[in-house]
């Protein structure tokens, strides 16, 4: 049985948690290995719940927040950016290979971009194979 | 003052349709009797429009402004403009009076007629001048009709913190929108955003629902209506039932159960459906062998709650006292057995739309198996499981909707609906083909031409081009259509054939108008105050209409519909005055007006 | 090489019958088409004659042969959901087609103004008047009004051989008209049409069809529900060919001074003739008048003019035999021109210029329909 | 610490969820979750007995924490809490797994979605235990109302509610009321006088003492809340103005598309190839002429220009067939002679009375000419001297399947509707979501088609779609209402999940300060903490997360429950025993 890739993604929920719904309104159809937390905003969206997700065996993180000037809240959107860019650049030095932490724009009326983002993303991460981040963890404690 | 401009009048006699009644004559011997009208024109002494002609009466009695007065006179308009304007006047000059636009009808709207034309040659608008007079209002507030439409005004008004009685004819609220599987285009299902609403309903402090009920007589006027309600018994306790069905499972009689459309037996003592408001049992005293003739009584029996099935319960007449009603009454669906070129009731498998919304729910009688149905001993048609699954479909579209032997009008909702039926199908049956059939796809709401498209990829063969007729060829259906695009001619074997029809005011929706004097148009639907303005008041005062007894509607035009009635509601109740209804304001007191306001 | 639409086509085909309000009113469903049980694969219609005349496409429409083809059963005007009257169009079509063949120009005239009408019936019957007096009915001559044994001497006043003559001159005349008129109809429908080349056999293989459909008119019988009229049109058409046949080239058997029995064939298959004309005169005339049938809703004048001369030829024809047998030379010799007024009038009119064409264009549009067809499969045979 | 008595409840939603997932399983899976009181699954759980069901246990086993797994929350969240609160429970005690929408629906894997379905599941689990009971607060209603938008949307809009006697602040762009349908001659289908119509209008707005019109004005921002909005309104001269409001109705509508892009249709090329605005203001002077000032003798009017087409709108702009149809009649009844076209894709006729009409139309011998608006739209072109008209249309006519030229001396075009520039800007100032095709997005697009996720602030008429008149004014008396009724109410409801600063913790560094797009968090100078206004605040958390010492909590979002749902999500992805032991 081949390996499939668990990702845990942060929705925001004006934007793309809907779009993400739309996707299933419309009956696509995406791989079963995501798993999805609701937040209000991007903007929510802490570094520790990142770091968390990777310590708690997540094989990649997506954030989704709506598209550029759409933020429900005004610039959520922005500030989780730079937050993202930031943690990129973090993970990095902890040997999290950059593709296992992405930031995409998805707005409320795009179901099928989100159904392929999720493909798509697997598909790359599945490349990677597992990530190592809790074994390692479990390990040195 | 423009208003002092010498005037010319044109009369239209025949106006299209219903104003044919106004007696043309009383008015131009009134219009000619007007300051500061030089000239009247009579439509039947101008068969013809004689531009020349026209232009000389105009140059002669030196007219400087022309009013043209009739059922729609906005026709001839531009034609008139031209001639003013090569007269030496401004188009501007040329003025409409259109009867229908003010529900001009018939000999009795006359004063309202002169009033048009006075107010035109004054050149004061109407709805300026002709206000009734204010009364008070009674806070309490009658919805008939427990469709969307009534849902959703019953709901604002109870949430702005007033008392509703929302009548219901059926055993449960919820209408025809509670039947339809999935809504078009988001595809969510109708259940699942409607119950929401309905179960709101049944909770809420302010609204009291009166079902298995109908409108007997309303006296009274605006801001104060007496209304007659006769409560048909259920049998069944409303305090009492806990729902738990023993009843029904033991009841020995079976007939077609109507939320189902057909497709699934009920029994005679039954709930409409598992979500239905309230969520009580009733009995329909028709079939019930015990209410017929005495026999039978096992509900009763077993029935675990002592007393609550009682079938001494008589119908019972209430009386209510209301400020304002809103009549949100629907629809019926056209019946496909007049069109008998499509087979309707003779070959099985053919299904209107309803039908088939049940045949695809989950809780329709196959689960949500799409089977053809199967003819019993009896010479009936059942559907269950044991029916085969159909590899081929076929929707035909406006069945008795744009046809001058059936229905004129355009139904509005069947592209749409078929387009979401043939989804339905490719989702349930992958394998199954799916063909529509249609003459011009009307896909023109928010996000339903992004669903037309996304429907045509799915691979539904689309084709432009009307069946003419479905026949029985070796136990499939044969029809013969023109595939207009391609300039042939399909003759396509298939299993099942889905007829999309249309929708026909209530049978009963003229009586009502009468009971409640709101005038109805030659198809059945309720007349508006004003079909540019005032889409959902009347020309009776304190009452309003919403949703497709207005004409025909998809769910979000019903809503908005059922919230803007609502709205004149709220603000009657606001200011605790209404208005009286328009059709009394007399001439005399509009003339009045008409000083005052120069 | 892009046609240009002629939005002014419809002016001046309303006396065809052509309502222009009707047909502008079709929003092409194609239930006309597909309800027809004549349409079939690659014939289609009337909808794409609508559709030519709304676009005023007039070559594609000259082209047609479908109005031809189309019988009449009215279905489709029946069903049809905009109140356009499709085969009422095809009725008025094929009055302008006939118009449309014919290349003398009478046709239309005859059709589109009464006054035309009447004023060349009205002038034929002079001409056989005077044709009549000056070659034949001299009686003073020979003083002979009757014969040795009292009987009538019709060879002696009318003889058949003059007669003959007559017949055979007009039979010419009328047979060039109407065969030119076939080729201009040929010419149009398919010479013109440069989308497909008829192989030379096909016109040989495809002739049949053209005498089968001519003598059965099996197509007729495939479009309407009520026999009966199937029935009455080809008995009505059978003894309108025979009784033609034997008056052109069997006048000497047929115009005999002695009387024969009854059983003799010559009378009976006048009887039988006779009464196919009256049978079919009758029904149709009833139906006309009481709107009975959809395709007797709508009656143009010239449809009452066919009727109405063939009523009165047949029923002079009549009166002319019942003079004759029972001995009334007088009588006979004045109703044997009256009849001939009649008759000739009726024929001249009606076989090249008016409804009568029928009888050839439609054997004829099948015949040429056919070919087409055949044009396009036969290259289909070759990849 | 209260002991958690968790009842978890697992919905079949008839087919929809039992399908694909493995309800009964589940349930059994669930009920050996430690702290899980009761496991139950159920066919409707958002029904009058499915509700029921949970009031019951509530009581009878004073369970303490409510996980309902069914559809979406953004459907029935509400639907549960209410239902909570009935049981005498914090509505807030409530947590929901989304196993419909993101897992039976978008997944085709049985095992695999059960799988996903436990996870989620657990994940609702672990977090309620952290839930917390939050009350939300009625906050006043200033009865005062903005409309921005002077259309026949807005000026209905502020007559219904001014009609009540409560204040209206309408606010016009440009230099006078009636939007679009100012600039229409007649209306479809019955052919009244829309110059008429929109005077009398104009009249009532301008003659209502409750309603103050502000035009060439701009809403420049819009602070506040639901009940309590304040903005900024600049005129064109400048001009500023404070106002206080309660309620703020969106009616900016939509403006015409522009042609000029498209150069099959020559537009701006050929002098007489104009727009049917253009052609509206040419029927209200009354003359219908080319620019030479002579008659046409062809008049072709194109349908679907910039609409129904993906390299400009794909959405169908919903007025033009019946408005075409229209032209088709005033033309005819001024040049009885001329010759008309109508090139159109599908004949959407749709309203009450237009099919009717559109027939009538018909009979008045008008050509009706189909094109492919999707791929082959027509061309028009110059034309020779022998041609007799001023330009040819080249198109591929449908219904005969024959490419065919049609003579033009004027072509109309009718051009659709689509998104103001403006639309953008609006959007931030009222805090409204847009959808792709730039329209406003409504709460929910079948039964609440004028409220908007934001409290207070609703969208009437074309500028949530392409919309008729009657449509339009429906609409905006819908807006009304439901603005009457708060007002009637005289106040309502807010969220209770917003952010508050524990002060203990907050080091002033005033960071969320300058984060907050509400401005909602201040500083208090005495206690040198930041102090958060928890009505201004609408819940985005962004603060929560760029506060350094985690002082600022985000309620119903805070760290521990996230942490606790991200644990219980990848856990699963194991397997269920390995947490058993834990």
């Amino acid at each position: 049985m081949e390996y499939k890739p668990t990702i845990l993604a942060f929705l925001c929920n004006w934007c793309s948690y809907t779009g993400a719904d739309l996707a299933g309104t419309s009956r696509l159809k995406y791989v079963p290995n995501v798993r999805v937390i609701r937040v209000m905003c991007s903007g929510r969206v802490e570094t520790t719940f990142v770091l968390k997700a990777f310590r708690e065996g997540a094989d990649a993180v997506l954030i989704c927040g709506c598209h550029p000037g759409d933020c429900h809240y005004h610039e959520g959107n922005y500030k989780c950016l730079r937050r993202y860019l930031l943690l990129q650049k973090y993970i990095q030095q902890m040997g999290i290979h950059p593709d296992r932490l992405r930031l995409e724009w998805v707005s409320a009326s795009e179901g099928n971009i989100f159904a392929r983002l999720i493909d798509e993303m697997t598909e790359t991460v599945a490349k990677l194979g597992p990530c190592e981040v809790r074994k390692t963890m479990e390990t040195i404690m | 003052m423009s208003g002092e401009k010498f005037c010319g009048i044109y009369l239209y006699h025949i106006g299209n349709g219903n104003s044919d009644g106004v007696n043309t004559r009383e008015l131009r011997t009134y219009a000619e009797s007007l300051p500061g009208v030089g000239f009247v024109w009579d439509s039947r002494e101008y068969p013809v429009m004689d531009a020349a002609r026209l232009l000389t009466d105009i140059r002669k009695n030196n007219i400087q402004k022309v009013i043209l007065a009739g059922n729609s006179p906005g026709f001839a308009k531009s034609f008139f403009t031209k001639v003013m304007l090569s007269a030496g006047n401004k188009a501007k000059d040329v003025s409409l009076v259109s009867f229908s636009e003010f529900n001009v009808l018939g000999r009795e709207d006359i004063s309202r007629a002169k009033a048009l034309i006075l107010c035109a040659v004054k050149d004061v608008p109407f709805e300026m001048v002709a206000v009734p007079e204010e009364v008070p209002v009674h806070p309490d507030t009658l919805v008939i009709g427990g469709g969307i439409a009534g849902i959703q005004a019953a709901l604002e008004l109870a949430d702005a913190g007033n008392k509703v009685f929302l009548l219901e004819k059926s055993g449960t609220i919820g209408g025809h929108m509670a039947m339809f599987d999935k809504t078009f285009p988001t595809l969510d299902c109708a259940a699942c955003i409607l119950t929401p609403k309905m179960v709101e309903v049944g909770q809420h402090v302010n609204i009291e629902l009166i079902t298995c009920s109908e409108l007997k007589s309303v006296s009274g006027q605006a801001g104060n209506f007496r209304v007659k309600i006769l409560k048909k018994a259920r049998y069944v306790s409303l305090s009492t039932c806990i729902g738990c069905g023993t009843c029904s499972t033991k009841c020995p009689v079976k007939v077609p159960s109507e939320f189902d459309a057909g497709t699934t037996m009920r029994k005679a003592i039954f709930i409409p459906f598992p979500q239905a408001v309230p969520n009580k049992y009733l009995i329909d005293p028709v079939n019930c062998t015990y209410i017929r003739d005495q026999k039978c009584g096992v509900c009763a029996k077993v029935c675990p709650v002592e007393g609550c099935i009682n079938y001494e319960e008589n119908d019972e007449e209430i009386e209510i006292q209301v400020g304002n009603i809103i009549v949100a009454t629907g629809f019926r669906l056209f019946d496909a057995r007049r069109d008998d070129r499509f087979g309707y009731g003779k070959f099985p498998s053919v299904l209107t739309s309803l039908e088939f919304e049940r045949l695809v729910n989950a809780g329709g009688p196959t689960g949500g198996e799409i089977r053809q149905p199967v003819v019993d001993k009896k010479g009936n048609r059942v559907f269950t499981l044991d029916g085969k699954e159909p590899q081929r479909l076929a929707l035909i579209h406006c069945i008795g909707s744009r046809d001058v032997n059936f229905n004129r009008y355009c139904s509005r909702v069947c592209c749409m609906y078929s387009l979401k039926l043939a989804h339905l199908v490719r989702e349930k049956l992958p394998e199954a083909e799916v063909y529509e059939y249609f003459i011009d796809m009307r896909a023109f709401g928010k996000g339903y031409e992004e669903f037309y498209r996304r429907i045509q990829h799915e691979g539904v063969h689309i084709i432009r081009g009307r069946t003419a007729k479905v026949e029985e060829k070796n136990g499939r259906l044969l029809l013969r259509t023109e595939d207009i695009l391609n300039d042939d001619l399909i003759e396509q074997e298939v299993d099942m054939v889905i007829l999309a029809a249309g929708l026909e005011a209530r049978e009963d929706a003229r009586e009502l108008g009468k009971m409640l004097g709101i005038a109805t148009g030659e198809e059945g639907w309720f007349l508006e105050a004003n079909s540019n303005t005032d889409p959902v008041n009347t020309y009776s005062g304190g009452i309003s209409i919403a949703g497709v007894c207005q004409g025909p509607k998809d769910i979000p035009d019903t809503v908005a519909q059922a919230s803007a009635a609502a709205a004149r509601v709220i603000q009657s109740i606001i200011t605790g005055k209404t208005r009286a209804s328009l059709s009394e304001v007399s001439l005399e007191s509009i003339e009045v007006n008409i000083r005052q306001y120069q | 090489m892009k046609e240009r639409i002629d939005p002014r086509f419809y002016v001046g085909l309303e006396e065809f019958g052509i309502k222009t309000a009707e047909w502008n009113e079709c929003f092409h469903c194609g239930n006309c088409t597909a309800i027809c049980p004549l349409t079939e694969k690659g014939v289609l219609f009337p909808r794409k004659e609508i559709r030519l005349m709304q676009m005023g496409l007039k070559k594609e429409l000259h082209a047609c042969t479908e109005p031809w083809l189309c019988y009449y059963c009215g279905d489709c005007s029946k069903t049809c959901p905009r109140d356009a009257n499709p085969a009422e169009l095809m009725m008025s079509l094929r009055r302008y087609l006939t118009s449309v063949y014919d290349w003398t120009g009478l046709a239309r005239k005859i059709y589109t103004s009464k006054i035309w009408e009447y004023m060349l019936i009205f002038m034929l019957a002079a001409i056989v008047l005077v044709l009549y007096l000056k070659f034949t009915f001299y009686p003073a001559a020979e003083g002979q009004w009757i014969g040795a044994d009292g009987g009538v001497l019709i060879n002696k006043i009318a003889p058949w051989h003059r007669i003959h003559i007559g017949d055979w001159l007009m039979a010419g005349f009328l047979a060039f008209l109407l065969i030119s008129n076939i080729f201009n109809m040929w010419y149009k429908v398919i010479l013109s049409d440069k989308s497909v080349k008829i192989p030379f056999p096909a016109y040989i293989t495809q002739f049949f069809s053209l005498v089968w459909n001519f003598f059965t008119q099996q197509k007729f019988n495939k479009c309407d529900d009520s026999k009966i009229y199937w029935y009455l049109h080809l008995f009505l058409m059978l003894s309108y060919v025979s009784l033609f046949t034997i008056i052109v080239f069997f006048l000497k058997w047929f115009q005999t001074d002695i009387i024969h029995p009854f059983w003799h064939p010559q009378r009976l298959i006048g009887y039988i003739a006779t009464t196919g004309l009256f049978s079919g005169i009758f029904y149709f005339i009833f139906n006309r008048f009481n709107k009975s049938r959809q395709n007797s809703k709508y009656s143009h004048i010239t449809d009452w003019t066919f009727l109405v001369l063939l009523f009165l030829t047949t029923a002079t024809g009549i009166s002319l035999h019942i003079f004759r047998i029972s001995g009334m030379p007088v009588a006979t010799y004045y109703t044997y021109v009256i009849h001939l007024m009649c008759l000739v009038p009726m024929l001249t009119i009606e076989v090249p210029f008016s409804k009568w064409s029928h009888l050839a264009y439609r054997p004829f549009a099948v015949y040429f329909a056919n070919l087409k067809k055949s044009a396009i499969i036969l290259p289909k045979r070759d990849s | 610490m209260e002991d958690k008595r968790i009842g978890v409840y697992i919905c079949w939603c008839g087919t929809n969820i039992a399908l694909m997932v493995d309800v009964e399983k589940v349930t059994r899976e669930m009920a050996k979750i430690p702290d899980v009181v009761i496991s139950r699954d159920y066919k409707y759980m958002c029904s009058d007995p499915g509700q029921d069901l949970i009031i019951k246990d509530i009581k009878e086993n004073n369970l303490t924490r409510i996980v309902v797994a069914s559809c979406s929350p953004r459907m029935h969240e509400l639907t549960f809490r209410k239902a909570l609160k009935k049981a005498g429970l914090n509505p807030y005690y409530f947590e929901m797994a989304n196993i419909r929408e993101q897992d039976s629906w978008v997944h085709t894997d049985r095992h695999e979605a059960t799988k996903k379905a436990e996870a989620l599941i657990l994940a609702a689990i672990n977090r309620v235990r952290y839930h917390e009971a939050l009350d939300s607060r009625k906050v006043e209603i200033d009865p005062a109302t903005l409309i921005i938008g002077g259309g026949i949307t807005g000026i209905t809009a502020a007559l219904e509610i001014a009609g009540s006697g409560e204040k209206v602040y309408l606010i016009e762009q440009s230099d006078k009321l009636g939007g679009l349908a100012a600039g229409l001659d007649l209306t479809f289908p019955y052919l009244y006088s829309a110059v008429q119509m929109l005077r009398t209008l104009v009249r009532k707005v301008n003659t209502d003492p409750d309603i103050k019109i502000f035009l060439n004005s701009q809403v420049e921002e819009i602070k506040g809340y639901i009940g309590n909005f304040e903005a900024q309104i600049s005129s064109a001269e400048g001009k500023e103005t404070k106002l206080k409001f309660g309620n703020i109705i969106v009616a900016t509508g939509l403006k015409t598309f522009d042609p000029s892009g498209m150069e099959n249709y020559g537009y701006g090329k050929f002098p007489d190839v104009i727009t049917s605005t253009e052609f509206e203001k040419m029927l209200q002077d009354g003359l219908i002429q080319k620019k030479n000032g002579t008659e046409p003798e062809n008049i072709a009017i194109i349908h679907c220009v910039g609409s129904r087409n993906k390299n400009y709108h794909e959405y169908c702009s919903r007025i033009c067939c019946s408005t075409a149809l229209k032209f088709a009649n005033q033309v005819r009844s001024q040049l009885p002679k001329a010759n008309i076209f109508e090139l159109y894709a599908d004949m959407r006729a749709f309203g009450k009375g237009c099919e009717e009409f559109y027939a009538s139309t018909s009979r008045k011998n008008i050509k009706f000419l189909m094109f492919d608006q999707e791929n082959e739209l027509p061309r028009v072109m110059e034309s020779e001297k022998s041609d007799r008209c001023d330009m040819l249309i080249e198109l591929n006519e449908k219904l005969s399947g024959k490419a065919v030229l049609v003579p033009a001396d004027l072509i109309i075009l009718m051009v659709g509707l689509e998104a103001r520039q403006d639309v953008k800007h609006v959007a931030h100032a009222t805090g409204l979501s847009i959808c792709g095709n730039q329209f406003y997005i409504e709460k929910h697009p079948k039964l609440d088609p004028v409220a908007t996720t934001t409290y207070g602030v609703f969208i009437a008429g074309a500028c949530q779609a392409p919309k008729d008149i009657p449509e339009s004014v429906s609409q905006a008396k819908a807006a009304a209402a439901r603005i009457l009724s708060t007002i009637a109410r005289g106040s309502v409801e807010v969220e209770a999940t917003t952010s508050c600063v524990n002060e203990e913790i907050c080091c002033g560094c005033q960071t969320c300060i300058r984060i907050c797009p509400y401005s909602a968090i201040s500083f208090l100078e005495d206690k040198k903490v930041s102090f958060v206004n928890e009505i201004l605040c609408k819940g985005c958390g962004t603060c929560g997360s760029g506060c350094p010492t985690g002082a600022i909590k985000c309620k119903h979002f805070t760290d521990v429950q996230i942490f606790s749902e991200i644990e219980g999500l990848l856990n699963m992805s194991y397997s269920m025993e390995e947490i058993k032991e834990a």
